[in-house]
């Protein structure tokens, strides 16, 4: 593995926040795409980086968040608020990025509609069915 | 000066009668005359001093002298003649033309062109500069091609003037060239000059190919031997128009010219070899084929060909008296062949046909005409007491003794056989057309003609007596200053009058006479003969010959161009890489020894990711959507590629103009085939991947070699980073670059934008409206559709993410002058946002909500750039000259609000800010109205499918224009 | 505006977006919420909180809503700020579950032994922003996705990656985020 | 010890690269493909956010935000497309 | 690291040269993007490359401490201009599409002589 | 400073936006504006050539900033004449639409006007780059003017057109970035100056990026092998448009020269026989190729094609020699054909406009106001052929002359002859089927009934309502008026042209003016 030279940094408190968050956000990431090539079908992997990715990404940027403010030197301390922005970004819209591919995926690939539990008001699922 | 207006008078006056049609038809024609008298009373004032005073008047007008083309005329005996040939027939002719043309025919044209011809043929003979004398050669050509196809509805006519022009036309681009050369060895474009310069155009080496290039104008333009075809072709012209051209003018400026050359190019050899045979043997052919037409024209134009043959073969002869011959053929064959033409034109229009077959015993019937043909056809035999036989005399006299290879016999056995069908032929007009019982079947009712017709043709004839009975008084001495003129020396001692004594030529006359009355009486009996022999019709083989050229052509430039883009880009692809790897191979290069960057592990995946992708898109290609993921994947990894070379502006830009392309690329395929069909044929594939390979491993060999070498030449890149902050005001270097030291890059580059957006609308407007309205809503889409259009977790999303991003946008607006960002980016985060919008609530909702006008933005944009600009102009300083400064507000209830940065950049920001939205709004909207149209589908007039809240159905409206 | 419809003029009183005679304060502060959102991310964006940048926040603050309340008719009402926090803090703990239980399940269990399983959630909320919300939680927290909702809007259809009781799953949603949404949403 | 966390981010950020991309090659289906290139998305916010951090420069962040921002849109819209074919209607 | 780029640029090429040489609007147009991509980092390598080097000034750093700002400016420009253009040509492909039935780019000259008698 | 330099350039791009806020919905009002603004930019043409004419060379440093790190326009004879020119086409363009054709689409003020921004920038930028956005610029406007009206036929060739010349913008770049790499420079004087110095050990780099340029202005040029969008795409766009377009590919021509003239001379090797290696052998494939074209065209509008690559072949033939004298008479000639040439193609659209069904194709079809038309293509026939008394053959004449410093010029002398001479069958033709075999009107015929019996002509017998001639006449007058200005006051503009060439010849002046402004020099 060939990376950038980078000074050693001493550990400390906020330093070991940022490496735990590395670590577990790291994890997630790999977790999240090793489920998506792992899982059989495509809505079982669609959970895996729907969920993971929340956290892996989650887990870097509080990594990074904590990192810029306490753990660098100062003239490039900061408190990194784009961080918290892309996180609330992400959480805001990872579900409404699932819900359009199930969606697809019910449209394309689900061999009929009667597989599925319907609406007891007999609305049916908007994917479907229209109220017009 | 008044030179020139000869010229000018008809030139200038054309218009006249094109004008004065609406007064009349006599009107018409007496304005032609009177322009064409006044040329010719100009022309005779000058004949005192050609003829008395022995000067050749002259005029110069500097016109482009850089290649010798000036306005110069001048008066000699030669130009002379000719030029009162021209204006004194072509007086007749208009005047003859009046009477002849019927009430149909455009006269005002007629005239117009008539005149504008007589001009070119004026000029021909005046010009002293050989370009300026081209010129006029030239649109000879041209004005002749409207006068023979003047009735255009005849097959015949059109086909005649295409013929006549592609001949005579052709030739004249030859001669054109010889006479460019002929004017680079004399080293002047003036005829006058030139013709001293004799010795050195003769031992020139480019002699030959001057004679030749000038012989093949001279040749094709008299009809000479084997370019004699078109002229029988061309009596398909009105009779005036055959009279006028194939006696006196056109054909003769081909003649004209070998004269007027003469003096620098004729010798014993080349040219007597080429210009006298082929005199020779045109004269003879035209002899011989004119026998056997039926048609008085064709029969008129045959014997026009012999006798311009004639007077080639005597110019050809190289001698002074030869000459002479010539030049009082030429005088003698104008007055009879004039009255000859017009003589056919006025049987044609009395007894309504021109076939010999038909006609007979005119005589009884049209005294009038019977005479002057009469004495016109004994002229055109050689018969004495009339001129042609004076000029024959001399031409058979010269003939008798010039040899040909050594060879005494050929010339004057040949010349006599030529005699012998020319008689008979001028036989064979006079008493078939004349002779004979009275017919009951012609076409019309025959008698003599109104006066119009007649006397013009009348006064040549009387010519032709006159000087037949008096030459000395009536033609010698201006044979002999013409002659003079010509071989630009003394004139010969020549005496003209009919008995010399009984000479050889007197004998071969006499052969001729009695030769052509048998062969006259024998022609019936010949004539079968000849319908038997086999002979080329010139029709046919020019017709062939054109057709051929045209498939030709056709065959060539079809097969180059034949529609397909893909050998088009194939070509040039290929081109491009050919000339550049030439280059590269015929210049020297090192290896560059600039250290290299490391290569990282991310970077192999990064590059791993970028290739696999690319290589994913060239093989699924043809699954349009999946090629579409896979694209956007390179794209994604562009960017990063980007970011890791400090590309951070670029990074930002590719990512946002990623997502609308991607965005635009989907609202097409939503109309287009979702999967291309297999096209090419495999080896087609082949070869292209060739070439894509080929390219592919020049433009990466290209980038290493560059990245690899250090600068050998400061480069202006330390100029902008140093002057950024100072001079820009800004400290990301890139964007101060942008919108200060290049900003006029910008503002181009937000025009291109801004009128890519109008284009856009403007197309797609088209298919909106109009005719392909239809077929755009006949279609269907070619997939199955869910049911939901504007789901409802999305719509909440939205809602928030809007303003959120139109936020982000603003920040990185600006951030822009300092660090990464500017209006473009900033421009492109706020479409993106809107078009979620769109995406969101779908087109008509949403199209009401926004409060701005696209057009406006893109408008507003760039005016508001150009104002930034304009701003320093009112300033006194260059167009985009930046401004920028500090400002301290003052202190509010004790708060600081420090520096403000206020720059003029930030405003020409502010115009690509507003001339992007409008300009990707604009397409986007716009095209995703069309899929409206295109499923018939309602527009939307409430932001979600359903709203849970009060269960209301969505509020739709039919979309209507 | 060529690209606009033309029932424009006939926009009001159909949908429901009724622009109805709106206080002068709801007219210039459509969304106050959101403003205090926005004049935290643009302080967070710029990384500072110089007066400077504190007016210029302020301003978009004002001007945005203004320009994007056409774009959110209706804004709902919140209520329970505390309700929020604790909806907030139990959001978070099943994500952190979830992701938890999700590795697992990726991890170790076997895909092809994975119960998957379509529920049908029936909803008390009619806020369309309430339903979004609840849809977004059951997103992002253990094993299930929102994957549709009724064409009314009062049903959601989840898919669950692994899941032994159906019916408990169902009650889980409604009791531990769809009640305490309903507060915050009234 | 940090720099050791961050290189162990990066493997797992190029390995579950590599994954996505060959997910997308596989597929199956047009719906996995859209999931893998909305991961490999994430995923690159994953990277730029470790390139910060190694070169402890925020500058990159922006570039981040605006991926995540976005890649919310290119998938929308490749699902709508699936959905509709009409991605604005 | 320039090889990786510089054979990134090459394949870039290659495919961007293969697509514009197929025979249909869309496979054109993604040829071009590829092109586009090629190009622009065609230029960035016609600055040398720099990591970690942006072009944002700041105090106490040497001007050989940035980046080549010359080739990302041009590169902008580039991309922008490549946008238009892409936009206007798929939309020209669209209306192409609804005119002649068909996204194919090859002019037949039998087609084209139909059509110049239908004007 | 003189803000002249930028007018040309700024009116346009003031007028176009303005057209598409205030006039994009009133014909009338566009109509007025943007015939007052290219009123507007014949009187700056006129100024500029007035100006230029004293042999100063000027410049224009745009936001102040000095060469060669900002952009300068450039004002010598060259550019001068060349924004005229355009000027004065524009103006013909902008007559003969407001007959009509400007109301086929939209925008079509305004994107003519970014047109003639586009050409006017790219003939005065003194920057390579800046060069790039203006052809962007003029491309992307002719891109929406192309396909002006609709039509199948015109998509197909507009979307060649579009494809052709994106791969044009992309060569364009490669050698601007292997421009800069090597020199480091985009300012086409400072590049003149460094192409001299680059070591041995950059030449064959410097070499491709030049070439790339020179391709680049090939394509734009036509020039055969680049030239396969032009057939199509000048045949297949709105005619007013196509005469427009005219230009566009002088603009190919003008960079060429500038660029070969000013700097790449310089750099020895092959490029000092560049012209007479490359170029003019393929200026004399265009010439053929398009003569041979012309011949075997089956309609009007190719044939007018055909006869305008041809005429960029012969002025190619003339600019490839690179002699004062040829360029001056390649640079006569181009004013000739480019006027000639959208002349012509106004006349053909005036004849497709009265056959509907019949096209331009050559099928015979009487159609009226014929023997007025007939008039109007013979004349513009004899102009674009350059037969006389039309300037064309002026311009023919003087190319022919000064080819003869070459070896080759007998060779070239028959190409130029012969392929005239096809032209000229090709033309005759053409127009002797569409304008006389087509005329029917069923009278006896009083004369000629010994040859065939066939039927009077004239006054013919159609009912259709005769098409308003007057704008579409006054526009094709204007071109002939100025073509025959040309003819009868040749000396005059060759001296200027000649004085232009010398000026093109001595890049050291261009330099001078360029690197160093009187202000800094001392002067
Ligand atoms: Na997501
Ligand atoms: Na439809």
């Amino acid at each position: 593995m060939n990376l950038p030279e980078m000074p050693e940094m001493p550990v400390d408190a906020w330093g070991w926040v940022v490496l735990v968050s590395l670590l577990i956000g790291g994890c997630f990431v790999f977790v999240g795409s090793f489920g998506l090539l792992r899982l059989n079908n495509t809505m079982a992997r669609m959970h895996a980086p729907s969920k993971a990715t929340t956290v892996g990404v989650g887990g870097v940027l509080i990594a990074s968040i904590f990192y810029f403010y306490g753990v660098v030197d100062e003239p490039y301390r900061v408190f990194p608020a784009q961080d918290l922005l892309i996180v609330f970004f992400l959480f805001l819209t990872a579900p409404v990025s699932a819900h359009f591919m199930a969606k697809a995926y019910l449209h394309k690939h689900s061999p009929q509609e009667s597989d599925l539990p319907q609406p007891h008001n007999g609305s049916g699922w908007a994917t479907f069915k229209s109220r017009a | 000066m008044n030179i020139a207006l000869i010229v000018l008078l008809p030139l200038l006056g054309s218009i006249l009668p094109a004008l004065m049609i609406r007064s009349g038809r006599n009107a018409c024609m007496a304005s032609a005359a009177v322009v064409n008298f006044l040329a010719l009373a100009l022309l005779l004032t000058h004949s005192p001093a050609v003829f008395f005073f022995k000067t050749t008047p002259k005029i110069s007008w500097p016109w482009l002298d850089s290649i010798g083309l000036n306005i110069e005329f001048w008066v000699d005996g030669l130009g002379l003649m000719f030029a009162t040939m021209i204006l004194g027939i072509g007086l007749l002719i208009l005047i003859y033309a009046r009477s002849y043309l019927s009430a149909a025919d455009p006269m005002g044209n007629f005239y117009c062109y008539l005149l504008i011809f007589q001009a070119a043929m004026v000029g021909i003979v005046l010009s002293d500069n050989v370009i300026l004398l081209m010129m006029f050669w030239e649109l000879t050509s041209l004005s002749s091609f409207l006068l023979i196809g003047f009735w255009s509805h005849l097959p015949a006519g059109r086909q005649g003037a295409r013929m006549a022009l592609a001949v005579t036309g052709g030739g004249g681009l030859a001669l054109l060239a010889g006479v460019l050369l002929l004017a680079n060895v004399a080293d002047t474009y003036r005829i006058s000059e030139i013709l001293t310069r004799r010795d050195l155009i003769q031992n020139s080496e480019w002699f030959p190919t001057i004679l030749v290039l000038i012989l093949l104008g001279c040749f094709t333009k008299s009809a000479q031997f084997p370019f004699h075809f078109w002229l029988p072709r061309a009596m398909a012209a009105p009779t005036p128009v055959s009279a006028y051209l194939h006696s006196a003018t056109m054909v003769k400026a081909g003649i004209f010219l070998l004269a007027r050359l003469w003096p620098v190019l004729h010798n014993d050899g080349m040219w007597f070899y080429c210009v006298a045979s082929i005199g020779l043997v045109t004269m003879l052919i035209g002899a011989i084929i004119a026998l056997f037409q039926d048609d008085l024209k064709g029969l008129l134009a045959y014997s026009t060909i012999s006798h311009l043959g004639l007077i080639t073969m005597l110019l050809g002869f190289a001698t002074p008296v030869a000459v002479a011959a010539a030049v009082f053929h030429i005088i003698n064959h104008a007055t009879f062949k004039a009255a000859l033409f017009m003589n056919a034109g006025i049987v044609d229009h009395e007894a309504g046909t021109r076939d010999l077959k038909r006609l007979g015993g005119l005589m009884w019937l049209m005294p009038v005409t019977a005479i002057i043909a009469l004495i016109a056809t004994f002229s055109m035999a050689g018969l004495p007491p009339f001129n042609g036989y004076l000029s024959k005399e001399m031409m058979l006299e010269e003939a008798s003794h010039t040899k040909w290879m050594g060879s005494k016999q050929i010339i004057p056995t040949l010349v006599t056989i030529a005699a012998v069908f020319s008689v008979a032929y001028s036989f064979r007009y006079f008493f078939g057309v004349f002779a004979g019982r009275v017919r009951h079947d012609y076409p019309h009712h025959p008698h003599d003609s109104p006066a119009g017709l007649w006397w013009p043709p009348t006064l040549l004839i009387i010519l032709v007596i006159a000087i037949g009975l008096r030459p000395d008084i009536m033609a010698e001495s201006l044979v002999k200053i013409v002659t003079a003129s010509v071989i630009q020396d003394a004139a010969p001692d020549i005496h003209l009058k009919l008995w010399h004594g009984w000479t050889p030529a007197v004998t071969m006359s006499g052969i001729a006479v009695g030769g052509g009355l048998i062969l006259w009486l024998l022609a019936s009996w010949l004539r079968t003969i000849w319908d038997k022999l086999p002979r080329p019709d010139a029709k046919v083989i020019f017709d062939a010959v054109v057709h051929g050229l045209t498939r030709g052509c056709q065959l060539i430039s079809d097969s180059l161009h034949n529609g397909s883009q893909q050998r088009y880009l194939f070509l040039i692809i290929a081109s491009v890489i050919a000339f550049a790897g030439w280059n590269f191979a015929s210049y020297p290069w090192a290896h560059g020894d600039r250290p290299l960057q490391p290569i990282t592990t991310p970077l192999v995946v990064g590059w791993i990711l970028v290739v696999g992708s690319t290589l994913l898109v060239v093989i699924n290609y043809r699954n349009r959507l999946y090629a579409l993921i896979a694209l956007g994947v390179v794209g994604l990894f562009s960017s990063l590629g980007f970011v890791y070379v400090s590309g951070i502006d670029l990074a930002l830009t590719q990512i946002s103009v990623e997502v609308v392309t991607i965005i635009l690329m989907l609202l097409t395929l939503f109309f287009l085939p979702k999967y291309s069909q297999p096209e090419s044929m495999s080896w087609v594939r082949w070869r292209d991947a060739g070439l894509a390979i080929v390219a592919g491993l020049g433009m990466g060999g290209m980038s290493w070699l560059m990245m690899t070498r250090p600068w050998s030449m400061e480069s202006i890149q330390s100029y902008f980073l140093a002057n950024a902050k100072s001079g820009g005001g800004g400290t990301n270097v890139v964007n101060v670059i942008l919108v200060d030291f290049r900003g006029f890059d910008t503002f181009g580059e937000i025009t291109v934008l801004g009128c890519a957006g109008l284009a856009i609308f403007a197309i797609l407007e088209g298919l909106a409206r109009g005719k392909l309205r239809q077929r755009l809503q006949d279609w269907e889409p070619d997939v199955a559709r869910t049911a939901d259009r504007h789901p409802i977790l999305m719509v909440v999303v939205t809602r928030v993410m809007l303003p959120m991003a139109i936020l982000v946008g603003m920040f990185i607006f600006f951030r822009g002058h300092n660090l990464p960002g500017g209006g473009f980016i900033a421009a492109l985060v706020v479409s993106v946002a809107l078009i979620m919008q769109y995406m969101a609530s779908g087109f008509g909702w949403t199209a009401n909500q926004v409060r701005f006008k696209y057009h406006g933005l893109i408008g507003g944009g760039v005016l508001i750039a150009a104002a930034t600009g304009i701003g320093a102009m009112v300033a006194d300083r260059p167009f985009l000259t930046s401004w920028h400064d500090h400002w301290h507000p003052p202190k509010f209830w004790e708060i600081d609000f420090g520096d403000i940065e206020v720059a003029s950049a930030m405003a020409f920001d502010l115009g690509v800010f507003l001339t992007v939205i409008g300009a990707v709004m604009l397409a986007l909207a716009q095209y995703s109205k069309l899929g409206i149209i295109a499923v018939d589908a309602e527009v939307n007039a409430s932001p979600m499918d359903c709203d849970p809240l009060n269960n209301q159905p969505p509020v739709n409206r039919n979309h209507k224009h | 505006m060529t690209s606009k419809p033309e029932h424009h003029e006939h926009g009001h009183g159909h949908g429901q977006t009724p622009r109805v005679e709106r206080s002068l304060l709801r007219k210039w502060f459509p969304h106050p919420i959101l403003s205090l959102v926005l004049i935290g991310q643009w302080l967070g964006l710029n990384n500072s909180l110089a007066p400077g940048h504190i007016v210029v926040a302020v301003l978009l603050a004002g001007f945005i809503p203004i320009y994007t309340a056409n774009f959110w008719p209706n804004r709902p009402k919140l209520r329970a700020p505390i309700t929020f926090l604790v909806f907030a803090v139990v959001f978070l703990w099943d994500i952190v579950v979830a992701n938890l239980q999700v590795a697992y399940l990726v991890l170790f269990h076997s895909p092809a032994k994975l119960k998957s399983q379509w529920l049908c959630v029936p909803l008390d909320l009619c806020q369309p922003e309430a339903v979004a919300m609840l849809a977004g939680t059951v997103s992002l927290t253990p094993g299930t996705i929102s994957s549709d909702l009724s064409a009314d809007g009062r049903y959601l259809l989840v898919h669950c990656l692994h899941v032994d009781d159906p019916a408990a799953e169902v009650q889980k949603i409604k009791d531990r985020y769809e009640r305490r949404l309903k507060a915050i949403f009234p | 010890m940090i720099q050791l966390a961050i290189l162990f981010c990066y493997i797992a950020v190029c390995l579950s690269l590599l994954m996505n991309i060959w997910r997308l090659y596989i597929g199956p289906n047009v719906v996995d493909r859209i999931m893998a290139a909305d991961t490999l998305v994430i995923n690159s916010i994953v990277l730029l956010i470790l390139y910060g951090i190694q070169t402890k420069s925020t500058m990159y962040f922006e570039t981040a935000l605006l991926l995540a921002m976005f890649s919310f849109i290119s998938t929308v819209a490749y699902c709508r497309f699936l959905m509709r074919g009409d991605i604005i209607e | 690291m320039e090889l990786l780029l510089s054979s990134a640029i090459g394949v870039f090429s290659a495919a961007g040269v293969y697509l514009v040489l197929r025979p249909r609007t869309f496979s054109v147009v993604m040829g071009l993007s590829f092109l586009t991509y090629a190009i622009n980092f065609f230029l960035v390598s016609a600055g040398r490359l720099s990591v970690n080097m942006p072009d944002i000034l700041s105090k106490g750093k040497e001007l050989s401490e940035y980046a080549d700002p010359v080739p990302p400016a041009l590169v902008l420009t580039s991309i922008v201009i490549s946008f238009g253009m892409t936009a206007i040509m798929v939309v020209m492909g669209v209306r192409g599409y609804f005119e002649n039935d068909s996204d194919h780019v090859n002019i037949s000259l039998t087609e084209e002589m139909i059509a110049r008698s239908r004007e | 400073m003189n803000h002249l330099l930028i007018l040309p350039i700024l009116l346009p791009a003031i007028v176009a936006p303005l057209l598409a806020i205030v006039a994009r919905n009133d014909i009338v009002l566009a109509r007025v504006f943007s015939f007052a603004a290219t009123l507007g930019l014949v009187a700056i043409g006129c100024l500029m050539v007035w100006t230029a004419s004293d042999g100063q060379i000027r410049i224009y440093e745009l936001g102040a900033w000095k060469a060669p790190y900002g952009i300068v326009l450039v004002l010598d004879r060259l550019s001068a004449i060349m924004v005229l020119l355009t000027a004065c086409l524009a103006t013909v363009v902008q007559l003969y639409s407001m007959a009509g054709w400007d109301t086929r689409g939209f925008h079509f003020y305004s994107l003519f006007h970014v047109q003639l921004m586009g050409v006017n920038g790219a003939f005065l930028t003194g920057d390579l780059f800046n060069l790039f956005v203006f052809f962007e610029l003029l491309l992307i406007a002719s891109y929406g003017l192309m396909v002006h009206g609709g039509g199948p036929a015109r998509f197909k060739a507009g979307l060649q057109y579009i494809s052709i010349n994106l791969v044009g913008s992309v060569v364009f770049l490669m050698g601007l970035g292997t421009i800069y790499s090597v020199t480091g420079t985009l300012n086409m004087a400072h590049f003149a100056v460094r192409i001299s110095q680059v070591p041995e050990s950059d030449q064959a780099l410097m070499a491709v990026g030049a070439s790339l340029l020179l391709v680049v202005f090939g394509l734009k040029a036509a020039l055969v092998p680049l030239h396969f969008w032009m057939p199509a795409t000048y045949s297949n766009a709105p005619p007013p448009v196509a005469a427009l377009f005219s230009i566009m590919s002088k603009v190919g021509v003008y960079a060429l020269i500038r660029f070969c003239d000013l700097s790449l001379l310089q750099l020895g090797g092959p490029f000092a026989a560049l012209g007479t290696q490359l170029l003019v052998p393929c200026a004399v494939l265009s010439l053929i190729v398009g003569a041979i074209g012309v011949l075997a065209a089956r309609s009007l509008s190719q044939q007018a094609s055909f006869v305008g690559l041809a005429s960029i072949g012969t002025m190619l033939i003339a600019f490839g020699l690179f002699t004062p004298e040829s360029q001056a008479a390649g640079l006569y000639y181009m004013l000739h054909s480019t006027l000639a040439v959208a002349a012509l193609f106004l006349v053909v659209d005036l004849v497709i406009a009265r056959r509907p069904g019949a096209g331009d194709g050559f099928d015979p079809k009487p159609f009226p106001q014929q023997g007025y038309l007939a008039a109007l293509f013979f004349v513009g026939a004899l102009m674009v052929i350059g037969l006389p008394p039309s300037s064309g053959f002026l311009g023919k004449l003087q190319i022919l002359h000064s080819l003869r410093s070459t070896g080759e010029w007998p060779m070239l002398w028959g190409t130029i002859l012969v392929a005239s001479f096809a032209v000229l069958l090709g033309f005759a033709q053409a127009g002797s089927r569409v304008f006389w075999k087509s005329s029917a009107a069923h009278k006896g015929d009083p004369h000629d009934s010994g040859v065939g019996v066939g039927q009077m002509s004239h006054g013919n017998a159609l009912s259709a309502k005769p098409l308003p001639l007057a704008l579409p006449s006054a526009a094709i007058g204007l071109t002939w008026s100025l073509l025959i200005l040309l003819t009868i006051f040749p000396g005059p503009v060759m001296s200027y042209l000649e004085a232009t060439t010398e000026q093109l010849f001595d890049p050291q002046r261009y330099i001078d003016a360029v690197l160093k402004p009187a202000g800094e020099a001392g002067l």
